[in-house]
């Protein structure tokens, strides 16, 4: 474990200050840490390099898991389990199959994209460092932040500084 | 299923079901034989279940086998073979030595069965309607038989309905002989007083037509009902089904006429129906009468009937000798000798029709119940035995009736329910069921069977022989010695040829009937015509609604009122069940401004009674019909409370038609039970008929092929593949089919509410179609499960409770059912049937059931069919549970199973062998040719549901000249 | 702000979700086991009947043939339970004495019956026939167990659908010659693959209706 | 902790749309939930939906003990009002995904306000409309056995069934939906969390939230994740409607067997799930004042919605008739003529007369704009699909193939309770679900609003 080092959380009015904060930061002294939106945005997403991710590929393999498995199941059920005449149907009626095999493929792939999802952002997480800091919460509501660190101890100028990036509010985080 | 028959929601559902119905009284089944007792214990470990052996177990009984007993229905006289299963009767079947039956019985005689369990049977013996004992009662009536015997009789009186049994008739005499001054009277409701009279006209003593219908090629019935009759319907049905065959291409076919005034089984099975009013039917027959010189010149007086009366007096003249004419028992004396003289003048009498001594001649002779009446009333009577029958129900003033019976110092009545007359009786002393009892009984061609007991009294009943040997001051009392101490006597006089008389009473017990007992007929030489009376041989046309009264064909004369199968089974052509109803013509109904369901009051000879109307298609013009044997109080229910008594109507016991009655509308409404409502026929896939003519013009099948599946055929032809052909040609819509289903495959009754609600169970039901014409003509189809190959309700059930077996067989397993209906929903043919109650609980004869004590009727049922639960489907099974016996059988044997050896309880049962039953993989199988047959078709076979059970058209010999009246229906055919 | 929860929620959140999931795996199977052990197919199970009848001694000890007392097993689906007087055909010479066997004297002084208690129930929608099985060479054991084997009748197999069905799709491993159908503990020196092989094919059984549901069902 | 400069950025009047802030948005939905105003009419409403459900409960007690013989269902229909709900419910349930995620992959922005409620209107439809194939089973303890699972009988479930596909469709359905719902609620219940000050209500909510903090990385993967469960779930909807038209599609019955089915089962489920959309809009936005929110021009295009559905059915009706002369096929012919002129005949023309005659107003701007006609029109459309799953069902079962097995239907008692029940459950758990969750998807709305404000 390294030092503690104090992390900042600069809360922003819109979407413009904080853009432009991005803008401005300097990046040999501070590191972006992560922003905190109201609402997605992948353009902010994308400049701090964050949640990158492979779901669709998850969720592609989770479908045609699920589908797999619930065709090989009936089958399984109709061929090997008991075979059984039907109204005249063949066994490996596959038509019919094709139904529940649709459904649960569905069914595995929104389960697969949701808990890869929520793996992925590491939820839940209900203790969290962040939920410290008072002015946090205004970003569920009304308010956007970045959460940066200085690379190197402390960052110069602290609090004060930092507002001046067009800030409302800096907060310190501690680990 | 008795796997869920103890859960909490069963058991409340039933106590729901029962809450307003039934008595509760019961009482538990003490079986000599394996019995299991169940109590439920909670957890995993499985229910108690107990198997309690024998001590020592009867000669030649192997538990868990069904045995066979020869026995007779004292009703019908008609030979049967009873199952027993483990001590326990569940099924009738015809016995095929016995002439009257040939293997087949009627529909009610199948419901016999029922009436052994049935809770409602008295018990014992009453005093005034409380329980004492058959010793108080022969304590205190043995010194009253004293002192009667020693006045030789005088004050002692017996009534009885016909006497059938030798036995009894012998014991009778002899009373008789002992005490000539006791009193002997007859009561039979349900009389052929007329006939026999008709008779005795015309030879000079009294005799009943017997017509050999499998002889005769024409034959006209003039309002002579002769399927339903129970002695000898059975039989006229199979002789005239015989003559009514086509097969390859030709047909040896009889044409038959029927002039009624209700459409009947009989008249709609043959090829030409005329409707009439009573009155009609008379000038019918005086007018067929002067076409043979009988009786002075007539005619008829509108075409259609004109026309009919030629071609039938044509058809017959060009028959002579090979024709018959029969009269119904409704008509009046001088009609049956009218019909008598042109049977003699065609020379039809003694070829195709023999006339057959009565089987009771007492019926002739002895005084009947207005001499009763009069004789209690003046005092003459001092005791008074009234044996099984029951005068205040069926006499045409019960409250006269009532008052005699009071008038008498002792009544005594003898009995197998607590009906009306038995209440107004000091002493009620419960009767034996014939399963219970010894008897013989004498069939209408003479054939007498022996009656032997499968169990012991159920309810403590005492046998009539015995209660008549008591009276007559016979040392043997014991029915079973009394009948013996008969045969005995007969065999003994008729000399010892037959061997030892243990061995041939054996035999005789062994095959059901005596040998050699038929009847002789009597010469058919004609007495002198006596003068008639131009009136008499014209009757005059007759203002307002002529009311024709009739015997219920199951009910008869409402000795099986109680039965619950007999009531739910629906009545041929009107399928009403559980009531009766005035049925009018379309034209008759306009005019009185009623439709099917409204409540009519009908007045005459001083009663009134309110029924429900119908208007039927088919009725003649000008009457009203009513069927007698409803509305019958028993053990203090009015049996089916929809059901309306019209004995009341009659001014005397020998009375069937009723002029002048007031017919108004009330104003109610009340919507009839029945289990069809829609009798039309929309298209020529449901029933379609072809007329002879056409049919010899049919070349060899060219097998109409199903339409094209997409699935490959599953079903090969290795193994057995079980097909049913129905041939609609001899179907005469007699419902017996539906009545052994019901006995065989445990089917539930659900009572007239569920019957409203259009809830029915039959698994076989005989579809009426109608052709929408003034005059239409009524085809039969009964209609089992089709066993599609190609089933619709397979593949939509989820749970494969409906599957498909490899022998064809379309499997309901009842105990995998979750009772979506999906299956019901899918099928088209409509044949399968939901327990939306716990039916099986019996809620129209039982109460609530606890499991440790089980109910009478629960030994009812076929131990060999799953008794189903609420919440599950059930459908034919081309009784499986044979099929699986005959196979088990053959397996152990280890040998095919033979054509013909599985006989499905329908097919078993059907008087006319309508039914065929076999493997369709073997060429040589009875249904194997029949399915090559030219006038095979499947029921809605453009469905692609291949059909396992299909059908023969109904072949029609219609008359070339009536042909364009469309009777026959030839124009539909196509 | 406050934390609204305590570092340990997110231990107690991981724990949750893992501990729902296994234990909906854990119950499942524990339910298929159990639905298969003797628990709930009562394998095992005695009953208290009213008189100890023990089977190791009139089986396996005096080597009484089984259809000494289930006289209908080849003629009815019911195997048959002894009367009362096939007990006493040897038990009014033998033991006449003895107190465990009271009940049997009653029951022939008083003619009523002894009422044992079932141990091998099936429910009364699955029919299942004696005769076929035993003329086909289904042998005693195969449902019953090594009866000469039970001082006290016990439940031998769960007589589960499946159990059935097993046997109806593969008769062949069970089946024995007609004359060692009600031997206990047979064996053969032939090879057991080709004995039901030859079997299958003398007896004329054919699988392919065997596990159609109407076989067991009606 | 909020100040007086906290909340002066952006500010607005509530109610001045198309101007709504930001935090002013956050406050109007959240404080629905938080503060929790109850109105006098809610509790009257919910009151009268607490004794329908106590019917409903009533109902499906007497049903278990004494079977469903209580019902007027025979041996010729044998099913009745239970299939009727339920393919009744089953269309309500499939709006309110539709509107989300179909309406979500066209960029359909205005549904931001309606998706969160027509979601949960989805849930609750949906989950009754499961309870009914159930209660209508004749053992319905056995229903386990329409799962695959290995029992000790060693059968499956037969999957060549509608009524498995059934089971399948709605479970998954239940299923995705719970799961689309959720996800797209986090974000508020992190909201939610942040906005409570009770303790419990900081713990309900925090712990629904589980953890949100609103990351740019977070919202990159949920929404990635949303629309993919978006993607899956339009076909999904399609597909559980199909099925359901399936189950009737797949028979032999005539007016049952017909390939239009499918389809024309999806369109009416948008259709009446639509129609109740929009009364559901109008009574939420009156009685929590969310005019800001859901606007006139909601209601203008979910009429225009219902107008397409309408104008769909109408062609639907007709193919079912025209097809019904052209097959040539006499019993099929036979079913047509029945319908109109039967023993059913009224609900025929009825059906006809709400589902596609009355519908027609909404050609009309000012019926789809203004909220009373549109909410009856809706109510009416609600009504006719009712009567149209009804007749589907009586039309075919009273007038199958066989003359003799031709039998009327009488709904009891019973069938009626259970009818008005479900309406009333489902009443009682919207209106408690309003209380608890947010019933317009804030961050979807900040996200439609923030263009908007600068």
């Amino acid at each position: 474990m390294t030092e503690p080092r104090p992390r900042y959380l600069l809360n922003f009015a819109d979407e413009t200050a904080l853009k432009s904060a991005l803008d401005r930061l300097p990046s040999d002294k501070l590191e972006i840490v992560d922003a905190f939106l109201p609402f997605g945005d992948e353009e902010i997403a994308e400049r701090i390099g964050a949640g990158r991710n492979r779901l669709n590929l998850v969720t592609l393999v989770g479908g045609l898991c699920g589908a797999g498995f619930i065709f090989a199941l009936q089958a399984y059920s109709f061929l090997v389990a008991y075979p059984f005449d039907s109204g005249g149907r063949p066994s490996l009626s596959w038509p019919a199959f094709l139904i529940p095999t649709f459904e649960i493929g569905v069914l595995a792939a929104v389960l697969a994209a949701a808990i890869a999802m929520f793996r992925a952002n590491g939820l839940p997480r209900y203790h969290h460092p962040l939920f410290e800091v008072p002015r946090f919460e205004r970003t569920t509501q009304d308010e956007l932040a970045l959460l940066v660190r200085s690379l190197d101890g402390s960052y110069p100028g602290g609090r004060d500084a930092l507002l001046s990036f067009g800030a409302t509010s800096v907060s310190e985080v501690w680990e | 299923m008795s796997a869920d028959k103890h859960t909490l929601v069963d058991r409340l559902s039933r106590a729901r079901q029962s809450g307003a119905k039934g008595p509760s009284r019961r009482t538990a089944l003490k079986l000599m034989g394996a019995t299991a007792a169940f109590s439920s214990l909670a957890g995993c470990v499985p229910p108690r279940e107990e198997i309690v052996p024998y001590v020592d177990m009867p000669e030649g009984m192997v538990p868990g086998t069904p045995l066979f007993y020869a026995s007779v229905s004292p009703t019908t006289g008609c030979g049967v073979l009873v199952e027993s299963h483990d001590g326990r009767p569940t099924k009738i079947e015809g016995n095929p030595d016995h002439p009257m039956s040939l293997g087949a019985t009627d529909a009610a005689s199948q419901a016999d069965v029922l009436d052994l369990y049935d809770p409602l049977r008295t018990e014992a013996v009453h005093r005034d309607g409380d329980l004492t004992s058959w010793g108080d009662f022969v304590a205190s009536f043995r010194t009253r038989v004293r002192a009667h015997r020693e006045q030789s009789g005088q004050g002692l009186a017996i009534l009885t309905g016909a006497v059938r049994s030798l036995t009894l008739a012998g014991q009778l005499d002899s009373l008789s002989e002992t005490m000539p001054e006791a009193a002997i009277y007859r009561h039979e409701p349900i009389s052929d007083a007329a006939t026999r009279a008709g008779a005795a006209r015309s030879f000079g003593e009294p005799a009943l037509p017997f017509p050999h219908l499998d002889r005769a090629e024409i034959v006209l019935f003039l309002d002579a009902n002769l399927f339903a009759e129970p002695t000898t319907g059975v039989r006229h049905a199979r002789d005239f089904a015989a003559r009514r065959r086509a097969r390859g291409g030709a047909g040896d076919f009889n044409r038959a006429y029927a002039v009624e005034s209700e459409t009947t089984t009989t008249g709609a099975s043959c090829d030409h129906r005329l409707a009439l009013p009573p009155s009609g039917i008379d000038r019918f027959a005086h007018a067929l009468a002067a076409r043979f010189g009988i009786g002075p010149e007539a005619g008829m007086d509108s075409d259609p009937a004109d026309r009919f009366l030629d071609q039938v007096a044509a058809d017959l003249d060009g028959h002579r000798g090979r024709g018959a004419v029969v009269a119904g028992r409704g008509l009046p004396a001088e009609i049956h000798d009218v019909v008598n003289r042109i049977n003699v003048a065609l020379g039809n009498a003694g070829t195709t029709i023999s006339y057959l001594p009565p089987v009771d001649p007492g019926l002739d002779t002895l005084p009947g119940l207005a001499q009763l009446q009069d004789d209690a009333f003046a005092g003459r009577i001092d005791s008074l035995v009234i044996l099984d029958c029951d005068p205040i129900y069926s006499a045409p003033d019960p409250e006269r009736m009532r008052a005699a019976l009071e008038a008498v110092d002792v009544t005594v009545h003898h009995g197998l329910y607590l009906d009306a007359t038995a209440k107004a009786c000091d002493w009620q002393i419960a009767a034996r069921h014939f399963l219970e009892d010894w008897s013989d009984v004498q069939a209408a061609d003479g054939t007498v069977a022996i009656c032997q007991p499968l169990t012991r009294p159920l309810k403590g009943g005492r046998s009539v022989h015995e209660l008549v040997a008591l009276m007559a001051g016979d040392a043997v009392t014991a029915p079973h010695d009394l009948v013996r101490r008969t045969w005995q006597n007969r065999f003994e006089q008729e000399g010892a040829d037959g061997g030892s008389f243990q061995e041939r009473w054996r035999k005789v017990l062994h095959d059901g009937l005596v040998p050699g007992t038929g009847f002789t007929p009597i010469a058919p030489e004609l007495a002198p015509a006596p003068p008639a009376s131009s009136d008499a041989s014209m009757p005059p046309k007759t203002d307002g609604l002529e009311i024709a009264l009739s015997p219920d064909p199951f009910l008869w004369d409402g000795r099986r009122a109680a039965n619950a199968w007999l009531q739910e089974l629906p009545r041929p052509v009107t399928r009403l069940v559980w009531q009766n109803a005035m049925f009018l013509s379309p034209h008759d109904g306009a005019a009185l401004d009623v439709s099917d369901g409204d409540m009519v009051r009908v007045k005459t000879n001083g009663a009134t009674i309110e029924l429900p109307a119908t208007v039927q298609p088919g009725q003649a013009v000008g009457a009203a019909s009513l069927h007698l044997g409803f509305g019958r109080e028993i053990a203090g229910q009015v049996q089916n409370a929809q059901g309306v008594s019209a004995f009341s109507l009659r001014p005397d016991t020998d009375t069937w038609r009723l002029t002048g009655a007031k017919i108004s509308k009330t104003g109610d409404h009340r919507p009839l039970l029945r289990t069809q409502h829609d009798f039309d026929t929309p298209d020529a896939r449901t029933s379609e008929i072809v007329s002879l003519a056409d049919y010899r013009a049919l070349g060899p099948k060219e097998r109409e092929e199903p339409p094209e599946s997409l699935y490959p055929e599953r079903l090969d032809d290795e193994g057995y593949a079980w097909a049913m052909v129905i041939d609609q040609s001899a179907c005469i819509g007699c419902g017996a089919c539906v009545a052994a289903c019901q006995a065989e495959n445990n089917v539930p009754v659900v009572g007239p509410e569920e019957i409203a609600r259009n809830r029915d169970m039959h698994w076989l039901r005989v579809d009426v179609h109608q052709t929408p014409d003034e005059t239409p003509e009524t085809r039969f189809q009964p209609v089992p499960c089709m066993q599609c190959e190609k089933a619709p309700c397979e593949p939509v059930c989820p749970v494969e409770a409906s599957v498909h077996d490899h022998e064809g067989l379309n499997d309901q397993v009842y105990n995998r059912c979750i009772g979506t209906r999906f299956c019901q929903s899918n099928c088209p043919y409509k044949v399968r049937r939901f327990n939306f109650f716990d039916y099986a609980g019996d809620p129209i004869q039982e109460a609530e059931q606890t499991p440790t004590e089980p109910s009478l009727l629960q030994a009812l049922k076929n131990p060999d069919v799953t008794v189903r639960g609420r919440g599950v489907m059930e459908k034919c099974t081309y009784c499986v549970q044979r099929i699986s016996a005959a196979r088990r059988d053959a397996k152990v044997d280890g040998r095919a199973l033979a054509d013909g050896e599985i006989k499905t309880a329908c097919q078993a049962v059907c008087p006319t062998q309508a039914i065929t039953f076999g493997d369709k993989n073997d060429p040589g199988s009875a249904v194997s040719q029949l399915r090559e047959e030219p006038h095979e078709y499947a029921l809605f076979g453009h469905l692609g549901t291949r059909p396992r059970t299909t059908y023969l058209k109904r072949v029609v010999n219609a008359a070339p000249d009536l042909a364009s009246d469309g009777h026959d229906g030839s124009e539909e055919s196509g | 702000m406050p934390q609204i929860f305590s570092p340990k929620a997110d231990g107690l959140a991981r724990l949750t979700i893992w501990g729902v999931a296994i234990a909906v795996v854990v119950a499942l199977g524990v339910t298929f086991l159990l639905m298969r052990s003797p628990y709930a197919t009562a394998v095992g199970l005695v009953r208290d009947q009213p008189v100890p009848f023990s089977h190791k001694h009139h089986v396996g000890g005096l080597g009484l043939d089984c259809r000494y007392c289930h006289a209908s097993v080849e003629t009815s689906a019911f195997a048959g339970v002894p009367e009362t007087e096939v007990c006493m055909t040897c038990h009014s010479q033998l033991w006449t004495d003895a107190d465990v066997l009271e009940p049997v004297r009653e029951s022939w002084a008083t003619g009523a019956p002894i009422r044992w208690q079932r141990v091998n129930s099936l429910p009364d929608y699955a029919y299942f026939d004696h005769s076929v099985h035993v003329a086909k060479g289904v042998p005693c054991e195969a449902c019953h167990g090594r009866v000469d084997q039970m001082p006290l009748t016990r439940k031998a197999e769960p007589l589960t659908m499946s159990f059935c069905v097993d046997c109806h799709r593969d008769p062949a491993k069970r089946l024995r010659p007609k004359s060692a159908v009600f031997a206990m503990g047979w064996s053969t020196k032939k090879s057991r693959a080709e004995l039901g092989h030859y079997l299958m094919k003398a007896n004329g059984i054919q699988t392919e209706t065997l596990t159609d549901c109407s076989t067991c069902h009606r | 902790m909020t100040t007086a400069a906290d909340s002066s950025l952006h500010a607005a009047e509530p109610g001045s749309a198309p101007v709504v802030a930001d935090r002013g948005l956050s406050r109007d939905v959240s404080d629905v939930v938080l503060e929790r105003p109850t109105s006098r009419a809610w509790l009257i409403w919910a009151l009268a939906s607490l004794a329908l459900t106590m019917v409903f409960a009533y109902a499906i007690l007497h049903l278990f003990i004494a079977g469903v013989g209580i019902w007027g269902v025979n041996t010729s229909v044998v099913w009745g009002l239970a299939l009727t709900n339920y393919v009744w419910w089953i269309g309500i349930g499939n709006a309110g995904t539709l509107i989300s995620s179909m309406l979500y992959l066209t960029r359909q922005d205005w549904r931001s306000s309606i998706n969160r409620f027509a979601e949960a209107m989805t849930l609750f439809a949906a989950l009754i409309a499961g309870l009914f194939p159930i209660l209508h089973l004749g053992r319905p303890w056995l229903f386990a056995w329409l799962v695959p699972y290995p029992t000790t009988m060693g059968l499956p479930p037969n999957f060549n069934s509608p009524l498995v596909w059934d089971f399948f469709a709605i479970a998954v359905y239940l299923i995705v939906s719970l799961t689309f719902w959720y996800i797209g609620a986090v974000p508020d219940f992190a909201t939610l969390r942040d906005r409570a000050r009770l303790r419990r209500q900081q713990v309900f909510y925090g712990i629904l939230a589980l953890g949100w903090r609103g990351s740019a990385g977070h919202w990159r993967r949920y929404e990635r994740a949303y629309i993919l469960i978006a993607a899956l779930a339009t076909p999904l909807v399609v597909s559980v409607h199909s099925v359901v038209g399936l189950d009737f599609a797949a028979s032999v019955a005539p007016g049952w067997n017909e390939p239009i089915y499918p389809p024309y089962f999806v369109v009416g489920a948008m259709y009446s799930g639509f129609a109740m959309v929009v009364v559901l809009a109008a009574i939420i936005r009156s009685a929590f004042n969310l005019h800001a929110y859901i606007t006139e021009r909601h209601f203008d295009l979910m009429g225009k919605m219902m107008l397409f559905g309408a104008l769909v059915l109408g062609y639907s009706y007709a193919m079912e008739s025209f097809i019904g002369w052209y097959s040539a096929e006499d019993m099929h012919l036979s079913i047509v003529v029945y319908k109109a002129t039967g023993d059913y005949w009224w609900v025929f023309w009825s059906l006809i007369a709400c589902n596609v005659v009355i519908p027609q107003a909404l050609w009309f701007p000012a019926a789809r704009r203004r909220i009373l006609p549109l909410v009856v029109i809706a109510i009416l459309i609600n009504i006719g699909m009712w009567l149209e799953r009804y007749g589907i069902i009586v039309f075919t079962l009273s007038h199958g193939h066989m003359p003799s097995g031709r039998a009327d239907y009488m709904p009891t008692v019973w069938d009626w309770a259970l009818t008005i029940g479900s309406l009333g459950f489902f009443l009682l758990l919207f209106l408690v679900l309003v209380r608890l969750v947010p019933i317009v998807s804030m961050h979807e709305m900040r996200k439609l609003l923030r263009g908007r404000v600068q």
